[in-house]
C-alpha cells in the first residue's frame, strides 16, 4: 500500500516542477514549491510508517516549519519586486544573464 | 739535412719565449686603454697604439733570437697559461715555433710599420684613436692565432681577427657601403668559420684533444675518410678567411676601410691565416690526398680568378684586392702540395706581406694626395710629384710580377716549380696566372705614375709625409732582399722544418729551369701589352664598355650575382616567408584556437538567458537524468 | 644557517617594506638595496659552496603538508647553484636599469620593484626546490609577479601579451600538475622528495606519458619550438627590465626543469623523445634566427634570438642522454649557456631598452647613425650583440662551443644543421647593429644623448662578466662540472663511458 | 478496505488539483486548487498514522500559508490573468518531458522496490502519536528545533525588512492635498472638485455610461479609464466617448506637460509631483486601446 502513497508522491512532486517550470507568475511559481514540498512530505510520511519509526513524521514536520518560513520571506520578496517593477513575472528578471 | 719529422714540443717558461704572452698581452692593453679611456686619450692615443706594436716586436724579436739559441730539433717551446675549460682544452698555452714566430716578426714588423704611417694616414681623423685601438686589437688578436697551442684558442683569435677586421672595414661607418662590406666581410667569413667549427667538433671527437701536439701527432691514427673531412672542413674555414673561391666575394668589397687596414689586415696578415692553419694543420692534409687535391684546385682557381678580376679593376685597391686573392692562391697551392711546399707558401707570404704592404700603402698615399681618389682613370704621370711613393712602389710591383732576383722572384718561382713537380697541370696554370699577374700589375702602374694627368681639378697631388714615407722604404727594403735571403740555399725551409716537416729532398734553385723562363716571358709578354694599352696609348677618362670578358672580370667573376641569386635572395624570401608563418602560421594556430574557445563560449554563453526557469529546467533535467542514472546502475 | 630560507626571507620581506615606502625615489633605493644585500649573502654562500662535496648542499627540510608527503625542501648543487647566481646578479641591474620604467605603468612605481623583489624570491626558490611539489609551486607562483609587471607596466598591448604569457604558461604547468600528481600516485612512496623519486618509475610507457607532462611545461616555459609564439609579444611589450628576467631567468626554468627532472626522473623515456626533441631543438635554432632576421621591431628580435638559443640549450640537455661520450661536455655547456645567455641577453634587451627609452621607437627604421652621437651606447650594444652570435672571447662563445662539441660526438647532422645558426646569428646581429648603428645619422636621433652614469653602471658589470668568463670560464666550470656528472649518474651514463674512446680507430 | 477507498479518491483529487495548479490561468484558482490538495494531503497524513502532522497541515498550510499567498495575490491583483504564451524557446516542451521523465522514473523505481509490508507505527507511537513525536522533538531533535526557532523569528524579521518602505518625505496631509489641488487649478484650470459620478439614463450596470453634462455632452470625465479600456479592448465603447476620452487625454497631458514646467520653476512644492505623476502614468494606456 506503500507504494501508491509513494508513486502519488512523485506524481505530484513532477507536476511541481513541471509547473515550477511552466509558470511564469511569480506566485504560482512559488505555490508550486509548495506542493513539491509537500509531495516530499508525504514521502517522508509514507517511510515513517513503511519503517516504523518516527523520524519520517519529524522530518515532515521540520520541513513545514521551514516551508512557513520560506513563504514568508519568498513573498516578501515577491511584494517588493512588484513594487519597484510592477511585476510578478519571474521572466523579468533575467539580470543573471549579465 | 734530415729533419723530415716534426720536432716535439719543450715546455719553457724562461726569457722572451716564456714571455710570449706579453707579445698579445701588449696591444691587448693598448686596445683597451684606448677603447676605454675614451677622448681622455685622443692625445696620445696613436703613439700609445705604435708604442705597443713596437714592443710587441720587440718581445718578437728577442724570442726569435732566443729561439735560434736553440739546436733545430728543440726549436719547438710550449708555454702554458692557464686552465680554459676542462675536459676540452684543459690548459692554454702558447706554441713558439719556427713557423709561429716568423708569422709574428711579419704581423708585429709589418703591424708597426703601418701603426707609424697610419699616424699620418689617419691624422685629420676624428677617430683616430679609435683607430689605433682596433689595430691594436687586430694584432693582438693575430698574434693568438698564430701562437695557440691549440685550435680553440686559435679559433678565439681567428674570431678576433675577424672582428678587428669588421671593425676596420666600417671604421667610416657613416657610409653605408663601409657598413654594408663590414657586415659581408664578417658573415662570409663566419661561413668559413662554420667549416672550422666542425672541423673542431670532428677533431675532438677523434682524437679527444683539440692541442695541436694531441692532435697532429696522432693524425695517422685516424682513417682516411675522417681526415678528409677533417682536411676539407678545415678547407672551408680557409677559404672564408683568405677569401680563396668560393668565399672569396667579401675581399673586394673590404676595401672599404682606410688603406692601412687594407695593408696590414687584407694584404700583409689576416687573409693568410688560412695558409696558416693548412700549414699548420700539415699533418692532417698529408694523410689524406683527396683534401690536399681539393686545395690545390681550389689555390689555383683562386690564383687565377684574383689575376682575371685584376685586370679590370679601375680602382686602385680593388685591383691591388684582387692581386692579393691571386697571390693567396699561389700560397694555398703550395700549401696543397705538402711538406716540399710549406716552406714556399710561408716564404711567399712573408715575401708578400712586405711588398703587398708596400703597394697598399703606396696606394694610400697616392690617395691620400689625390683626395681619396681611387679611381686609377683620374690618376696619371704621377711619377714626377710623388718620386718616393712612385720608387716604392715600384720596387713593390717589380717584386710581385717576379722580375728576377726582387723577393717575389725567388718566392713565386718557387711556387711555381714545386706545383709543377706535383703536377704539370696545376703548375703551367700556376704560370699563366703569372703572366696575367705581369699584365694587370703593370697596367696598374702605368695607369697610375705613367702617362698624362688626367686629374681632377680639384687635386693637388704632392708627396707624402715622413711619417708615411719612411715605413714605405723599409717595406721596400724588405720587398727586394727578403725573397733571396730566404729561398737561396733553402735557409727558410731548413728553419721551418722542426714545425712542419720537410720534403726528403730539399729542393734545388735553378734559375734558368723551362717554367721559370716560361714565367719570365709570359710577365714580360703581359707587362708590353700592358704598356701597349695603358703606358703608350691614351687612358680613356670613363672606363670602355669592354668585352663581355670585361665585364665579366669587372663584375669580379658574377661571384657577387651568383651569391646574391643563390643565397641573399632566396633567404630574403625564406625570411618573409618564416615570419609570415610564424604571425599567421604557429602565432596564428594559437591565436586561432583561442579564437574558436571564445568564438564557441560565446555561443554557449547564449544558454545563460537570465530566464531562472531556464536554469531551474536544467536543474530539473538534471535530476531527472540522475535518477535515471541511479535507476539503471541500481539494476545494473 | 638556511642560507636559502635567509635569501628568499630578505626578498620578501624587502618587497614588503618597499610597499610600505612612499616616496617613489626612496622605493628604489630601498629595492636597490635590498638586492644587493640578496647578492651579497648569495656570493658568501657561493664560497662556501664546495664543488666536489656532496651533491647537495645547504639542506632545509620541513614537512609542509604530511598528508601528502610534501616537503618544503631545499638544497643547491653547482648547477642550481650558478642558476641562483645569475638570478641575483641581474636583479640588482635590472632595478638600476628599471629607474624610470615604471612611471608610465598603470600601478604605482613602489608596486613595480616590490614585484621584482618578489620574483626574485620565486627564482631563487625555483632553482632551489628538491621537492618535487614544492617546485611546481614556486613554478606557477613566480608566473603571477611577472603578469603584473607585463600587463601594468609594458608597453601598448601589454594586455594581449601577458595574457597570453600566462595562458601558455597555465597550460604548460597544469599539464605538469597532472604528471606530478601522477608521478607521486605511480611512485606510491608518499614523498615528493626528488631524490627519492629518481628511479622509480621503471615502466617505459609510464615514464613515456609523465615525460611528456613534464617535457610540454618546460618547452612552453622555455620556449621551444614550436611553443614559442608567446616569449617574442611578452618580450616586446614588457619594460626593459622584466623582460630581462623573463628571459634571463624565467625562461630558463625551462631548461633546468628538463634537466633536473625530465631527464633524472624519466631517463628511458628521455632517450626514447631524444630525437624528436632534438629535432625540435635544431629547427628551433635555425627558425628562431630566421625569424630574427626578418623582424623591425628590435624587442621582437631580441626574443626570437632567443628562441635560437634555447634550441641550443635544449640540444645540449637532450644530448646528455644514454651513450653519448660527450655528455658531460654538453650538459656542462648547457647549464654554462644558460648563464651565459642571462648575461648576454640581459644585457641586449637592457640596452636596447635604453635606446627605445631615448628616441620611443622600437622600430628598427626609425633609427640610423647612432654610433655618431652615442658611441659608448653603440659599443656596449654591439659587444652585447657579438656575445649574441657567440663571439669567441665572450663567454657565451665557451658555452656554445661546448655543447655543440658536446652533442656532436652522437647527433653529427643535428649538431651540423644547429652549428649554421651561427652564420645566422652574425646576419641578425649586425643587420640590426648595421642598421641602427651604422650610416647617416637620422634627423631623429640628432640629439639622442650618450649612456649617463647610472647606464653604464647597469651596463659595465655584465660587459664584464661576459668578457671574464669568456677568457677564464674556469670558476663557473669547476662548479657545475661534478653537479652535472651527478645529474649524468641519474641518466645512467658514467664519466667513465664518456671519457671512453670509441672514435680512433686502432692501427691503419 | 477503507484506506484504499480514501486514498483512490484523494490521490486522484490531489492530481487533478496540481493540473489544475499548473495549468489554471488565474493565480486565484491555483491558490484554491493547492488548498485543495493541502487537505487532501492532511488526510493522507491522518491515514497514514500521522494525526498531528494532518492537524499542522490543516493548521499551518491551509490556514496560514494559504491565507499568506491569497494576501499577497490581492495586494498584486488579482484581475488579470496570467498569460499562458511561452516565451523561452523550448522551455514547456522540455519542461513537460523532464516532468514526465522523473515521475516515471521515480515512480518505476518505487514500484520496482520490492518494498516489505510495511510495519506500522504501533510500537513506534505506544504512547499516542502526539506524546510520542513531543518526545523525538524533544530529545533527539532538541537542537534542530531550537535552531528551527532561530530561523522562524530571522524569516519574521527578513519580512518585515524586505516590505517596509521607508517613506522619503513627510506624509501628505488632507490640506496638504486639498492645497496642491488648488494650486492646480491656478495653473492648468484642472478640475480641483471630485470626479462627476457616472450613470445618467443607465439601462443597465451604468458605471460604463458616461454623465452628461448640464449643456447634454458627455463628460468623459465620468467613466472609469479601466472600464473604458476594457470596453475599448472589446469594440462596445461608444465611439463619441472614445473621442471625447481622447480629447482629454490630450489636454491632460498638455496639463501634465505645464505642471512639469511649474514643478521645475518651482522645485520648492513637492507635494505638486506625486498628483502629476499618477495623472502622466495612466495617459497613454488609454490612448494606445482607444486606438
Amino acid at each position: 500500500m506503500t507504494t501508491h502513497y509513494l508513486v502519488l508522491s512523485a506524481l505530484l512532486f513532477a507536476i511541481g516542477g513541471v509547473g515550477v517550470l511552466v509558470r511564469r507568475n511569480a506566485i504560482v511559481v512559488f505555490m508550486c514549491v509548495e506542493l513539491m514540498l509537500n509531495a516530499c512530505n508525504l514521502a517522508f510520511v509514507t517511510f515513517a510508517r513503511q519503517n516504523g519509526s518516527l523520524d519520517g513524521q519529524v522530518i515532515a514536520f521540520f520541513v513545514m516549519i521551514v516551508a512557513a518560513a520560506e513563504v514568508v520571506i519568498g513573498l516578501a520578496i515577491i511584494v517588493t519586486i512588484f513594487r519597484t517593477r510592477r511585476s510578478a513575472s519571474v521572466d523579468d528578471a533575467s539580470l543573471l544573464k549579465h | 739535412m734530415e729533419a723530415a719529422e716534426i720536432a716535439s714540443i719543450t715546455q719553457h717558461s724562461g726569457g722572451a719565449i716564456g714571455a710570449a704572452w706579453l707579445m698579445i698581452a701588449l696591444p691587448l692593453v693598448g686596445a683597451a686603454v684606448l677603447l676605454l679611456g675614451g677622448r681622455r686619450t685622443d692625445k696620445f692615443g696613436h703613439l700609445l697604439g705604435v708604442l705597443m706594436a713596437v714592443a710587441s716586436f720587440v718581445v718578437a724579436a728577442l724570442a726569435f733570437v732566443q729561439l735560434l739559441g736553440f739546436a733545430p730539433g728543440e726549436r719547438r717551446r710550449g708555454v702554458s697559461l692557464f686552465e680554459f675549460i676542462p675536459g676540452l682544452v684543459d690548459k692554454v698555452g702558447l706554441l713558439v715555433d719556427p713557423l709561429s714566430i716568423s708569422f709574428c716578426l711579419l704581423i708585429t714588423g709589418v703591424g708597426s710599420l703601418i701603426h707609424v704611417y697610419s699616424i699620418g694616414y689617419m691624422a685629420h681623423d676624428p677617430n683616430r684613436r679609435r683607430f689605433f685601438a682596433y689595430l691594436n686589437l687586430f694584432v693582438a688578436a693575430m698574434l693568438l692565432l698564430v701562437l695557440a697551442d691549440n685550435y680553440l684558442a686559435l679559433f678565439v683569435g681567428w674570431e678576433g681577427v675577424g672582428l678587428a677586421s669588421y671593425l676596420l672595414i666600417g671604421f667610416w661607418q657613416h657610409k653605408p657601403s663601409a657598413a654594408t662590406a663590414a657586415k659581408k666581410a664578417f658573415i662570409v667569413n663566419r661561413v668559413g668559420d662554420v667549416g672550422l667549427l666542425i672541423a673542431m667538433f670532428t677533431i675532438f671527437a677523434t682524437f679527444h684533444s683539440l692541442t695541436f701536439s694531441g692532435v697532429l701527432d696522432r693524425a695517422g691514427d685516424a682513417s682516411q675518410g675522417t681526415l678528409t673531412a677533417i682536411g676539407l672542413l678545415l678547407l672551408v674555414g680557409a677559404c672564408g678567411k683568405s677569401a680563396q673561391l668560393p668565399l672569396q666575394s667579401w675581399l673586394l668589397d673590404a676595401m672599404e676601410g682606410p688603406t692601412p687596414v687594407s695593408a696590414l689586415i687584407h694584404a700583409a696578415t689576416m687573409v693568410t691565416a688560412g695558409v696558416y692553419l693548412i700549414v699548420r694543420s700539415g699533418p692532417i692534409f698529408e694523410g689524406t690526398g683527396t683534401a690536399q687535391l681539393v686545395v690545390t684546385i681550389v689555390g689555383v682557381a683562386t690564383l687565377l680568378a684574383g689575376a682575371i678580376i685584376g685586370t679590370a679593376k679601375d680602382d686602385i685597391k680593388k685591383a691591388l684586392a684582387g692581386s692579393t686573392m691571386s697571390q693567396i692562391g699561389y700560397m694555398v697551392l703550395a700549401a696543397g702540395v705538402g711538406p716540399a711546399g710549406y716552406a714556399f707558401a710561408i716564404a711567399h707570404l712573408i715575401t708578400h706581406g712586405f711588398f703587398k704592404a708596400d703597394m697598399f700603402l703606396g696606394a694610400g698615399s697616392v690617395m691620400h694626395a689625390m683626395n681619396d681618389e681611387v679611381d686609377m682613370r683620374k690618376y696619371g704621370g704621377l711619377r714626377k710629384v710623388m718620386p718616393i711613393t712612385f720608387a716604392t712602389f715600384l720596387v713593390g710591383y717589380l717584386a710581385i710580377i717576379g722580375f728576377p732576383l726582387l723577393s717575389g722572384y725567388f718566392t713565386k718561382d718557387g711556387i711555381i716549380e714545386t706545383a709543377m713537380e706535383h703536377s704539370a697541370v696545376l703548375g703551367w696554370l700556376a704560370v699563366l696566372g703569372a703572366g696575367i699577374t705581369g699584365f694587370y700589375m703593370s697596367r696598374l702602374v702605368f695607369m697610375t705614375f705613367f702617362g698624362k694627368k688626367r686629374w681632377d681639378a680639384k687635386a693637388h697631388p704632392h708627396e707624402s709625409p715622413a711619417v708615411m714615407t719612411v715605413p714605405l722604404l723599409l717595406l721596400s727594403i724588405g720587398s727586394i732582399a727578403l725573397g733571396a735571403y730566404l729561398i737561396l740555399g733553402n735557409r727558410f725551409m731548413i728553419f721551418l722544418s722542426p714545425a712542419v716537416g720537410a720534403p726528403e729532398h730539399l729542393p734545388e734553385f735553378h734559375p734558368f729551369s723551362a717554367p721559370g723562363l716560361a714565367t719570365l716571358a709570359l710577365v714580360a709578354i703581359g707587362a708590353a701589352f700592358a704598356w701597349l694599352r695603358y703606358g703608350a696609348a691614351e687612358v680613356p677618362a670613363t672606363a670602355p664598355r669592354g668585352s663581355f670578358l670585361t665585364t665579366f672580370a669587372r663584375r669580379d667573376l658574377y661571384g657577387d650575382a651568383l651569391n646574391e641569386a643563390l643565397f641573399m635572395r632566396p633567404g630574403q624570401w625564406l625570411t618573409r616567408l618564416a615570419v609570415f608563418f610564424d604571425n599567421r602560421g604557429v602565432d596564428g594556430l594559437v591565436n586561432g584556437l583561442a579564437a574558436s574557445i571564445g568564438g564557441s563560449s560565446g555561443r554557449l554563453r547564449r544558454v545563460q538567458t537570465g530566464f531562472v526557469r531556464s536554469y531551474a529546467l536544467s536543474i530539473f533535467v538534471g535530476a531527472a537524468v540522475l535518477v535515471g542514472a541511479w535507476f539503471v546502475v541500481g539494476n545494473l | 644557517m638556511p642560507w636559502l630560507s635567509t635569501l628568499m626571507g630578505v626578498s620578501v620581506l624587502g618587497a614588503l617594506g618597499v610597499t610600505l615606502i612612499r616616496n617613489d625615489k626612496l622605493a628604489k633605493q630601498f629595492t636597490l638595496l635590498v638586492s644587493l644585500i640578496v647578492l651579497a649573502l648569495t656570493v658568501t654562500m657561493a664560497v662556501q659552496f664546495s664543488p666536489n662535496g656532496d651533491q647537495w648542499q645547504f639542506q632545509e627540510n620541513h614537512s609542509w603538508i604530511p598528508a601528502f608527503g610534501v616537503n618544503y625542501s631545499l638544497a643547491v648543487d653547482g648547477i642550481a647553484l650558478v642558476l641562483i647566481l645569475l638570478s641575483v646578479i641581474l636583479v640588482p641591474i635590472v632595478v638600476l636599469a628599471s629607474w624610470h620604467d615604471a612611471e608610465k605603468g598603470k600601478r604605482s612605481v613602489r608596486t613595480y620593484f616590490s614585484l621584482i623583489l618578489v620574483l626574485e624570491a620565486m627564482m631563487i626558490g625555483v632553482f632551489a626546490a628538491t621537492d618535487v611539489f614544492l617546485f611546481y609551486v614556486f613554478f606557477e607562483a613566480m608566473l603571477i609577479p611577472m603578469y603584473f609587471m607585463i600587463g601594468s607596466y609594458g608597453g601598448p598591448q601589454r594586455a594581449y601579451a601577458s595574457v597570453k604569457f600566462l595562458l601558455y604558461s597555465l597550460f604548460g604547468g597544469l599539464l605538469m600538475l597532472v604528471a606530478v600528481i601522477a608521478l607521486y600516485s605511480i611512485a606510491g612512496k608518499n614523498t615528493f622528495m626528488l631524490s627519492d623519486l629518481i628511479g622509480t618509475i621503471q615502466d617505459v610507457n609510464t615514464q613515456k606519458w609523465l615525460f611528456l607532462g613534464f617535457f610540454v611545461a618546460f618547452a612552453i616555459k622555455a620556449p621551444l619550438w614550436p611553443f614559442h609564439t608567446w616569449l617574442p609579444d611578452a618580450a616586446a611589450q614588457a619594460p626593459a627590465g622584466a623582460a630581462v628576467l623573463l628571459v634571463g631567468v624565467l625562461d630558463k626554468v625551462g631548461t633546468f626543469g628538463m634537466m633536473r627532472f625530465c631527464l633524472q626522473l624519466f631517463p628511458d623515456a628521455a632517450a626514447y623523445f631524444t630525437p624528436l626533441v632534438i629535432v625540435l631543438a635544431v629547427i628551433g635554432v635555425i627558425y628562431g634566427a630566421i625569424v630574427a632576421i626578418g623582424q623591425t621591431d628590435m624587442m621582437r628580435l631580441i626574443a626570437y634570438t632567443s628562441v635560437s638559443h634555447f634550441g641550443l640549450i635544449t640540444l645540449g640537455v637532450f644530448a646528455m642522454t644514454k651513450g653519448n661520450p660527450g655528455a658531460q661536455d654538453a650538459g656542462t655547456g648547457a647549464t654554462l649557456y644558460m648563464v651565459n645567455h642571462g648575461f648576454s641577453t640581459g644585457a641586449l634587451f637592457l640596452i636596447v631598452g635604453f635606446l627605445i627609452y631615448r628616441r620611443g621607437s622600437k622600430f628598427i627604421p626609425d633609427y640610423g647613425g647612432v654610433q655618431k652621437v652615442a658611441p659608448i651606447l653603440a659599443g656596449t650594444f654591439l659587444v652585447a650583440g657579438l656575445s649574441s652570435l657567440s663571439l669567441p672571447g665572450l663567454s657565451t662563445f665557451v658555452s656554445e662551443f661546448m655543447v655543440l662539441a658536446g652533442a656532436y660526438r652522437l647527433h653529427v647532422p643535428a649538431t651540423v644543421i644547429a652549428t649554421m645558426g651561427v652564420i645566422l646569428a652574425a646576419i641578425y646581429i649586425l643587420w640590426m647593429y648595421q642598421r641602427t648603428m651604422n650610416g647617416p645619422t637620422a634627423e631623429s636621433v640628432k640629439t639622442l644623448p650618450d649612456l649617463n652614469a647610472r647606464e653604464k653602471w647597469v651596463v659595465a658589470p655584465l660587459v664584464a662578466l661576459l668578457l671574464v668568463f669568456g677568457f677564464y670560464p674556469k670558476p663557473l666550470l669547476d662548479v657545475i662540472n661534478p653537479a652535472v656528472k651527478d645529474t649524468l649518474s641519474s641518466v645512467s651514463v658514467t664519466a667513465d663511458q664518456a671519457a671512453a674512446a670509441p672514435g680512433v680507430k686502432e692501427g691503419k | 478496505m477503507g484506506e484504499s477507498i480514501t486514498f483512490w479518491v484523494l490521490a486522484v483529487v490531489s492530481v487533478a488539483a496540481a493540473l489544475g495548479l499548473v495549468f489554471s490561468r488565474r493565480a486565484v484558482y491555483s491558490a484554491l486548487m493547492l488548498g485543495l490538495i493541502m487537505i487532501s494531503l492532511a488526510v493522507l497524513y491522518a491515514v497514514q498514522d500521522a494525526p498531528f502532522l494532518a492537524a499542522v497541515q490543516i493548521i499551518v498550510y491551509t490556514g496560514a500559508v494559504m491565507m499568506l499567498f491569497l494576501f499577497v495575490l490581492m495586494l498584486v491583483g488579482v484581475d488579470s490573468g496570467d498569460s499562458l504564451v511561452e516565451t523561452i524557446r523550448g522551455q514547456r516542451f522540455w519542461a513537460i518531458v523532464a516532468g514526465i521523465g522523473f515521475a516515471v522514473l521515480l515512480g518505476l523505481g518505487v514500484g520496482n522496490a520490492m518494498l516489505a509490508a510495511p510495519k506500522g507505527l504501533a510500537e513506534a507511537t505506544a504512547a499516542g502519536n502526539v506524546p510520542s513525536l513531543a518526545e523525538q522533538i524533544f530529545t533527539r531533535h532538541v537542537f534542530a528545533f531550537e535552531v528551527t526557532s532561530a530561523l522562524l523569528i530571522t524569516a519574521a524579521l527578513g519580512a518585515m525588512v524586505l516590505a517596509h518602505r521607508e517613506r522619503a518625505e513627510a506624509k501628505p496631509t488632507q490640506k496638504d492635498m486639498s492645497r496642491a489641488r488648488f494650486v492646480a487649478f491656478g495653473k492648468t484650470g484642472k478640475n480641483p472638485a471630485s470626479l462627476p459620478g457616472p450613470g445618467t439614463y443607465a439601462r443597465h450596470n451604468a458605471i460604463d455610461m458616461p454623465a452628461l453634462l448640464p449643456d447634454g455632452t458627455v463628460s468623459p470625465l465620468s467613466v472609469n479609464r479601466v472600464l473604458a479600456r476594457h470596453e475599448a479592448a472589446e469594440g462596445t465603447l461608444d465611439p463619441e466617448v472614445a473621442r471625447l476620452l481622447r480629447q482629454e487625454a490630450a489636454s491632460e497631458r498638455e496639463a501634465s506637460t505645464l505642471a512639469e514646467q511649474v514643478a521645475d520653476t518651482k522645485p520648492t512644492k513637492p507635494l505638486e509631483e506625486p498628483f502629476e505623476e499618477t495623472v502622466g502614468d495612466t495617459e497613454p494606456l488609454v490612448e494606445e486601446d482607444v486606438k
